[in-house]
């Protein structure tokens, strides 16, 4: 095999492979409606209500690109104590069986049960409508839109409120 | 030709070499600070004796630079040097110096008086010392009089430590959340002005401790302009008492060297606290504090520490308050001693202050910063 | 008067190849460089590519800078080896693959000049030069050494292809001298001017005198067209740094450095970048340029010789600043010595051959000991050197606390760590505020102060304390929430502006401080993010050009050296022994 | 047409329901006790891949159909949604929530942890019941908190939990020292420890008596106005104003009391203050 096909041979699927590492589309943050009219004991600053949706959508953003490359580092910032631990959990035990879980079209309509008086603990309820699939060796093995009530537990960390508990809950 | 060509090549190497011994202030091998200073010191012989002993000073050749002392200052060669180099961990002695101005300011033949300002850099900043040194002429050499040191030397005793002091207890660092959360102290700004400064603004005021434990402080501020953009965001920085002990006040300065004051409309402070231990030791009194010319026609805030505790500060720092009639805080200074407190030993300090504050306050407060090795 | 044949003959490529290796192997497998100046800075780089082969942009250093501000051939190989080696040992590998190239280098490249047998000494001399040991084994200016290495190998084919017009010596020099541009790019700057000239007037002087039928203009255009198209490669290749430079074009304030005093006035300095790196050389340079104008066909490389000598000595003459102008304040001057000391070493051999022939065994051992003589200093004056780099510091701890718990959401700052701060970067995942590449710095704290490292204020006097005061006061800003101290020098500093000490490691040789109010780090951002394309323009054409030049090396062999014997070098023998027998 | 936001997830909710209940096919039931061990019948024949999803727990088996596929405690100990999918050549799934167990421990945060004494709604704290999973307990809870400081219960009340939190605020009391706070629901209790501190100064009197160099001045015991003592460490700030300047100490009170030494001569003027309270002026001559 002379020089030239040796160049013809690597050099395409080089620049290729080159091509693909930036083509990976990044996930966007999902759409978070917030009625906070209902907190309490604590009023709730606007400020905070602004926050709040946004630290909210962007731990839904790094749990969906976390759920995709099955990479617990991804999960950033935003969740923190159990909920940290056991979504990692579940991404390495992804990573360990090559399944993966996308969610995607995410929707969030955001409602205040609880703000502590002190303002260090706030309780919400999440109804989340997205597309859950499945996949398993990059084959889809579960597809469904649902919509799924969720109780999340949010602490102020230092630059912004982080999930600390994330639990879904079966519909009244 | 060949040896033409060996004759040129060596003449211009020559040349060369010897243009590089010309260059302006390479001579004395100093680096760019001082160069100026020489050519100063240049002008005269009185100058030129005292240039000589700080260059000594600079090269740390105690031998050299004692050399230049005049026979009449009857001071031993160790006292010379612990006044230059500093003792008891003090500033001066973590500090070097980079260079000097040099004012004559009377001269006959036999002798001169020079007002000598030396530059150091200290760890905290470059600070200025300035001297009156008298030179006298011995035989045909002008020699400086070194003015007597006085070193601190309080009688051997035993100071009971009486005072509270706080250990702080950290927990893992794991997240324990819930189990064992413990809130920082409370610490409340109690008073806040902005003033225009050379062009740019400074913000300053008092907060207070509230708490009944320690607190470790730092104030932050952010200035906001007219349509709520922030126009710039600074910290205390070392213009406040990091550690307040309950009820205790102190003052805080944030400059703002770009921001004009016309253009702020609005400034958001922000004290973030964390629980600390300290000690309520060592106490220090501030007395004799007083306005006035501080001897380079610019006003100055002067006074005497005493440190009424066992414990060596190694490096004191005051921060100055003044209030106007109204009891408005109108402007905070402070500055760095680099000379140690030692116990029961008095030590002066001077501030200076804009010569519109020095007219305009009618009330101040001194508090004292303090650093000592090996805690902090 | 007949003369007597040489007594002592040529030595051959591959013995001077095995002394480089018995010389240098064990220093480098020592790892000896590894506590150098530059060493640490150069295995940073190359970690970064490592990870990020495609993504110039390193957030590690400076709050964000791009690596195209350093040609990066050097750091890719250590890359490349360091999947398979530890970093240490690749940059090891790299250096010494450096070390053998460079009397190969000075070898061909001393065929130029001088014939066979002299050049085979020339080149068992630069193994044993000072300023090859200073440059490897205390500045660990890797990328120079490799530069040099490349470039001397390079001017032959171009010497060739000036006076024979050969196309393959044409590709193969162009090659290798863009793979010297993408290991150090000062090299070829100033290479182009100091070695390359002396290498066109040679090359005319040899067509005047054996190649009647080439003319000089011939010549000179070839020499033009070499240098276009090198020029334009050298752009080609090193396109997203001349970008980078263009865009922050470096004004920093000028940075004290020892290479710009005056040798003659401080003893250290002197010894440090005189007689350290020049070594026995001192003793032959009365000798050399006698010898050398003598010979009409040595006096190019005479003057190159000596233009670059004066620039060796920095400080001491008026000749840099006066020719280099604001770039005076940027360069150091050590690596002028080692070019210089390469250029000699021709002229030195041909003095070794006259005493070789006259004095035999005497010479040999003269010879011998002030080569060694002048290796051995360079090696003592690792220990004797006031100035040495500090020894190394424990860095372990640092790393293991900043990966953990989170702590690589901030950034960091060390204090009095010396060159220590590059093996931090390396091996931590969080990012800082200083370090240890003057010329990429944009962050304005430390641009407008002229001093460098942040972790070394305290040598630059007021202005190092003043850029650390400045950096300190913006803490929040750049989400700098850790301090890790090795000089106590700075911890008053550090008390009166809000830290505090919460661990020390060492029994107190590191502490660690914090300020309790500092924000989580965010993306500085910086209008110096280099764009995908120049990733990877970055990632290809330079390591790239390597790739060339070892397969233009491979494809395009030098024919049978027997029948390939350049006539130019056949007429020559005779010639010195007309002229040494006068 | 404008439908109400709540409608509208109310509807979503429902589709959902009906969604999952139409993949019933693997039969197990919809809600699961965390830690609970179930097992799913698999009739048929051949091989299989069964996959359990959720987010915080992911599993997948090669198994033969025919026999039950056994799910243990610890697949189904974090609560939420989980679905579970069976494929033998197509696939079939049942998407079921793992709810809470019964409570196992109470995390309670309280504020603060330094509370003035004499302040309405001064203390307040926050209980969650978790499962020993670390799930949070849904289900209404029945917690006790009390608060006990010198040995006297200054707060006691009982609350239910609403969705997984009970909470409270009481007034701080009169007497500054250490107090005990307690939630408690059924056998799971949590304690937390809470220092009642005494508020300003109400009455800052201050003496002065000459000293060899200069002034000795001393407060009264310095109580707040429910009688407390002030802490110790707390700083008193003396000034003296005399012929030669201002002189200032900042003394930390110990036992009640702060003392200083203050270098002032002539017709002196003698001040005290603790944070913003002030004390009593004294005018004194001081020899020299």
């Amino acid at each position: 095999m002379n020089v030239l096909d040796w160049l013809r041979r690597w050099t395409v699927p080089a620049l290729a492979m080159c091509c693909l590492l930036g083509s990976a589309a990044a996930q966007e943050t999902p759409a978070v409606k917030f009625v906070s009219t209902a907190a309490g004991p604590r009023p709730m600053e606007e400020q905070t209500a602004r926050s709040v949706v946004r630290d909210y959508g962007e731990a839904w953003r790094a749990l969906a690109e976390a759920s995709k490359q099955s990479r617990p580092d991804l999960l950033g910032p935003y969740f923190v104590g159990a909920a940290r631990e056991s979504l990692s959990q579940g991404l390495k035990n992804q990573q360990k069986n090559g399944m993966r879980t996308r969610y995607l079209n995410q929707a969030h309509s955001l409602e205040a049960l609880f703000y502590a008086p002190e303002g260090d603990i706030l309780q919400l309820q999440d109804t989340a409508d997205y597309q859950f699939r499945v996949l398993s060796d990059d084959q889809v093995v579960h597809d469904e839109h649902i919509v799924v009530r969720y109780i999340v537990l949010m602490t102020p960390g230092a630059d912004r409120w982080v999930v600390r508990q994330i639990q879904a809950v079966p519909a009244q | 030709m060949r040896l033409w060509i060996s004759l040129l090549l060596l003449g211009v190497t020559a040349a060369l070499i010897v243009a590089g011994l010309g260059q302006p202030g390479v001579l004395w091998g100093q680096n760019r600070e001082s160069r100026d200073a020489v050519d100063a010191a240049g002008a005269g012989a009185p100058q030129a004796a005292i240039a000589s002993l700080l260059r000594n000073v600079q090269r740390h050749d105690w031998d050299g630079a004692y050399a230049q002392v005049a026979g009449s200052s009857n001071v031993d060669q160790a006292s010379f040097i612990r006044d230059l180099s500093g003792t008891h961990g003090a500033l001066r002695t973590f500090s070097g110096l980079t260079g000097w101005d040099l004012n004559p300011l009377r001269a006959t033949d036999s002798d001169a008086e020079v007002r000598a300002t030396m530059h150091w850099a200290t760890p905290v900043g470059a600070l200025d010392d300035a001297r009156d040194l008298k030179v006298v002429r011995e035989g045909n050499a002008w020699k400086v009089v070194w003015p007597q040191p006085h070193f601190p030397d309080p009688p051997p005793q035993v100071i009971p430590l009486t005072f509270m002091r706080w250990d702080l207890v950290t927990g893992g660092s794991g997240d324990e959340w819930g189990n064992r959360n413990v809130d920082g102290p409370r610490v409340r700004i109690v008073s806040m002005n902005a003033v225009s400064y050379e062009g740019g603004s400074v913000v300053i005021g008092e907060a207070i401790n509230e708490d009944s434990i320690p607190a470790f402080v730092n104030v932050n501020a952010t200035l906001v302009g007219p349509d709520g953009q922030v126009l710039g965001n600074e910290s205390s920085f070392d213009k406040v008492l990091h550690v307040l002990l309950p009820k205790q006040v102190t003052p805080y300065r944030i400059d703002f060297p770009e921001v004009e004051l016309a253009k702020i409309k609005s400034v958001q402070m922000d004290v973030k606290t964390s629980l600390i231990g300290a000690a309520a030791d060592p106490v220090i009194e501030v007395s004799n504090q007083a306005i006035g010319d501080d001897g380079a026609g610019a006003k100055a805030l002067q006074g005497q520490l005493l440190n009424q505790s066992g414990q060596v500060v190694n490096i004191p720092h005051i921060i100055a308050t003044f209030y106007d009639d109204g009891g408005r805080v109108i402007w905070v200074a402070d500055g760095y001693i680099d000379r140690a407190l030692l116990p029961q030993s008095p030590e002066p300090f001077r501030v200076r202050v804009p010569e519109r504050i020095a007219n305009n306050a009618r009330n101040y407060r001194v508090v004292v910063n303090q650093y000592s090795l090996g805690g902090s | 008067m007949t003369q007597s044949g040489p007594s002592y003959r040529s030595v051959s490529l591959q013995s001077i190849l095995l002394i480089t290796l018995a010389i240098h192997g064990p220093l480098l497998l020592m790892q000896l460089p590894a506590n150098s100046y530059d060493a640490n800075v150069h295995m940073f780089f190359a970690s970064h590519y490592s990870h990020h082969w495609f993504d110039p942009w390193n957030e590690k250093w400076f709050a964000g800078f791009s690596q195209t501000t350093y040609p990066p051939l050097t750091h890719q190989w250590i890359a490349m080896f360091s999947h398979v080696v530890s970093l240490e040992t690749a940059y090891m590998l790299v250096q010494l693959l450096a070390v053998v190239l460079l009397p190969v280098g000075v070898y061909r490249f001393s065929k130029i000049w001088v014939e066979e047998r002299t050049a085979s000494y020339a080149a068992l001399g630069s193994v044993f030069v000072g300023s090859l040991a200073f440059l490897v084994y205390q500045a660990g200016q890797l990328a120079t050494v490799t530069s040099t290495a490349l470039f001397l190998n390079a001017l032959p084919y171009f010497y060739e292809w000036l006076v024979q017009g050969r196309l393959r010596s044409f590709c193969k020099g162009l090659a290798v001298s863009l793979a010297a541009a993408s290991a150090h790019h000062v090299t070829l700057i100033f290479g182009a001017v100091l070695f390359a000239i002396p290498v066109v007037w040679r090359a005319c002087i040899e067509v005047e005198e054996h190649f009647p039928e080439v003319s000089r203009g011939q010549v000179l255009r070839r020499a033009a067209g070499f240098g276009v198209l090198a020029g334009g490669g050298i752009a080609l290749v090193l396109l997203p740094y001349w970008l980078a430079i263009l865009q922050h074009p470096i004004r920093q304030m000028p940075i004290p450095h020892d290479s710009r005093t005056n040798y003659l006035l401080n003893l250290t300095t002197g010894m440090n970048y005189f007689v350290v790196p020049y070594g026995a050389l001192i003793l032959a340079l009365p000798f050399l340029v006698p010898a050398a104008a003598r010979i009409r066909s040595l006096r190019p490389l005479l003057f190159g010789f000596w233009l670059t000598f004066l620039l060796s000595l920095g400080g001491t003459t008026p000749l840099p600043r006066w020719l280099l102008g604001r770039a005076y304040e940027v360069l150091t001057f050590e690596r002028f010595t080692l070019w210089a000391c390469m250029m000699a070493m021709p002229l030195v051999a041909l003095l070794a051959v006259t005493l070789l022939d006259r004095f035999q065994n005497l010479a040999a051992t003269g010879l011998s000991l002030a080569a060694i003589g002048s290796l051995a200093l360079a090696l003592a004056w690792l220990n004797w050197n006031p100035y040495r780099p500090p020894s190394a510091l424990d860095v372990k701890p640092v790393v293991d606390f900043l990966n953990r718990d989170g702590h690589d959401g901030y950034r960091y700052l060390t204090l009095g760590f010396g060159n220590s701060l590059g093996r931090v970067g390396a091996y931590s995942n969080a990012g800082s505020v200083d370090g240890d590449y003057n010329s990429a710095r944009l962050l304005p704290e430390m641009t407008e102060f002229g001093s460098a490292q942040l972790t070394n204020s305290k040598f630059y006097g007021s202005a190092g304390m003043q850029s650390l005061r400045a950096m300190l006061k913006h803490a929040n800003r750049y989400g700098l929430k850790f301090i890790f101290v090795h000089d106590s020098y700075y911890e008053p500093l550090l008390t009166f502006t809000g830290w505090q000490r919460i661990e020390t490691y060492g029994n107190g040789q590191i502490s660690t401080w914090t300020k309790n109010d500092v924000p989580p780090a965010h993306k500085i951002a910086s209008d110096a993010v280099p764009p995908p394309w120049q990733g990877l323009w970055w990632g290809i054409l330079p390591i790239g050009s390597s790739f060339l030049a070892i397969l233009l090396l491979v494809l395009l062999p030098q024919r049978d050296p027997a029948d390939e014997e350049l006539p130019v070098l056949a007429t020559r023998r005779e010639h010195y022994a007309a002229e040494g027998s006068r | 047409m404008h439908r109400s936001p709540l409608l509208a997830t109310l509807t979503a909710i429902a589709l959902a329901a009906l969604c999952s209940g139409q993949q019933t096919g693997l039969g197990i039931s919809p809600t699961v006790i965390a830690g609970a061990e179930i097992s799913i019948p698999a009739p048929g024949t051949g091989e299989a891949t069964f996959y359990l999803a959720s987010a915080a727990h992911v599993a997948k088996r090669k198994l033969s159909l025919g026999q039950p596929i056994r799910l243990s405690g610890q697949d189904l100990s974090i609560a939420g949604r989980y679905v579970a999918i069976l494929c033998a050549g197509s696939c079939r799934s049942q998407a079921f929530f793992v709810t809470p167990a019964a409570p196992a421990s109470l995390s309670f945060v309280v504020h603060p942890s330094r509370a003035w004494i004499g302040r309405e709604g001064a203390i307040s704290g926050v209980a969650l019941p978790f499962d020993k999973f670390h799930n949070l307990v849904q289900d209404p809870v029945n917690v006790d908190f009390s608060i006990v400081a010198g040995g006297s219960k200054l707060y006691s009340a009982s609350a239910p939990s609403r969705r997984g939190i009970a909470w409270f605020r009481a007034a701080s009391g009169s007497k500054a020292g250490a107090a005990q706070l307690t939630a408690s629901a059924g056998t799971v209790s949590a304690r937390r420890a809470l220092q009642l501190v005494a508020s300003d100064p109400c009455r800052l009197q201050i003496r002065a008596t000459p000293a060899p160099k200069g002034v000795a001045v001393e407060t009264e015991p310095i109580h707040d106005c429910s009688g407390n003592a002030i802490p110790d460490g707390t700083i008193v700030t003396f000034t003296a104003n005399g012929a030669d300047g201002i002189s200032t100490v900042d003394a930390p009170v110990k036992h009640g009391v702060a003392r200083a030494l203050l270098a002032s001569s002539g017709n002196v003027v003698i001040t005290a203050a603790s944070g913003v309270v002030m004390g009593n002026e004294l005018r004194m001559s001081v020899k020299p």
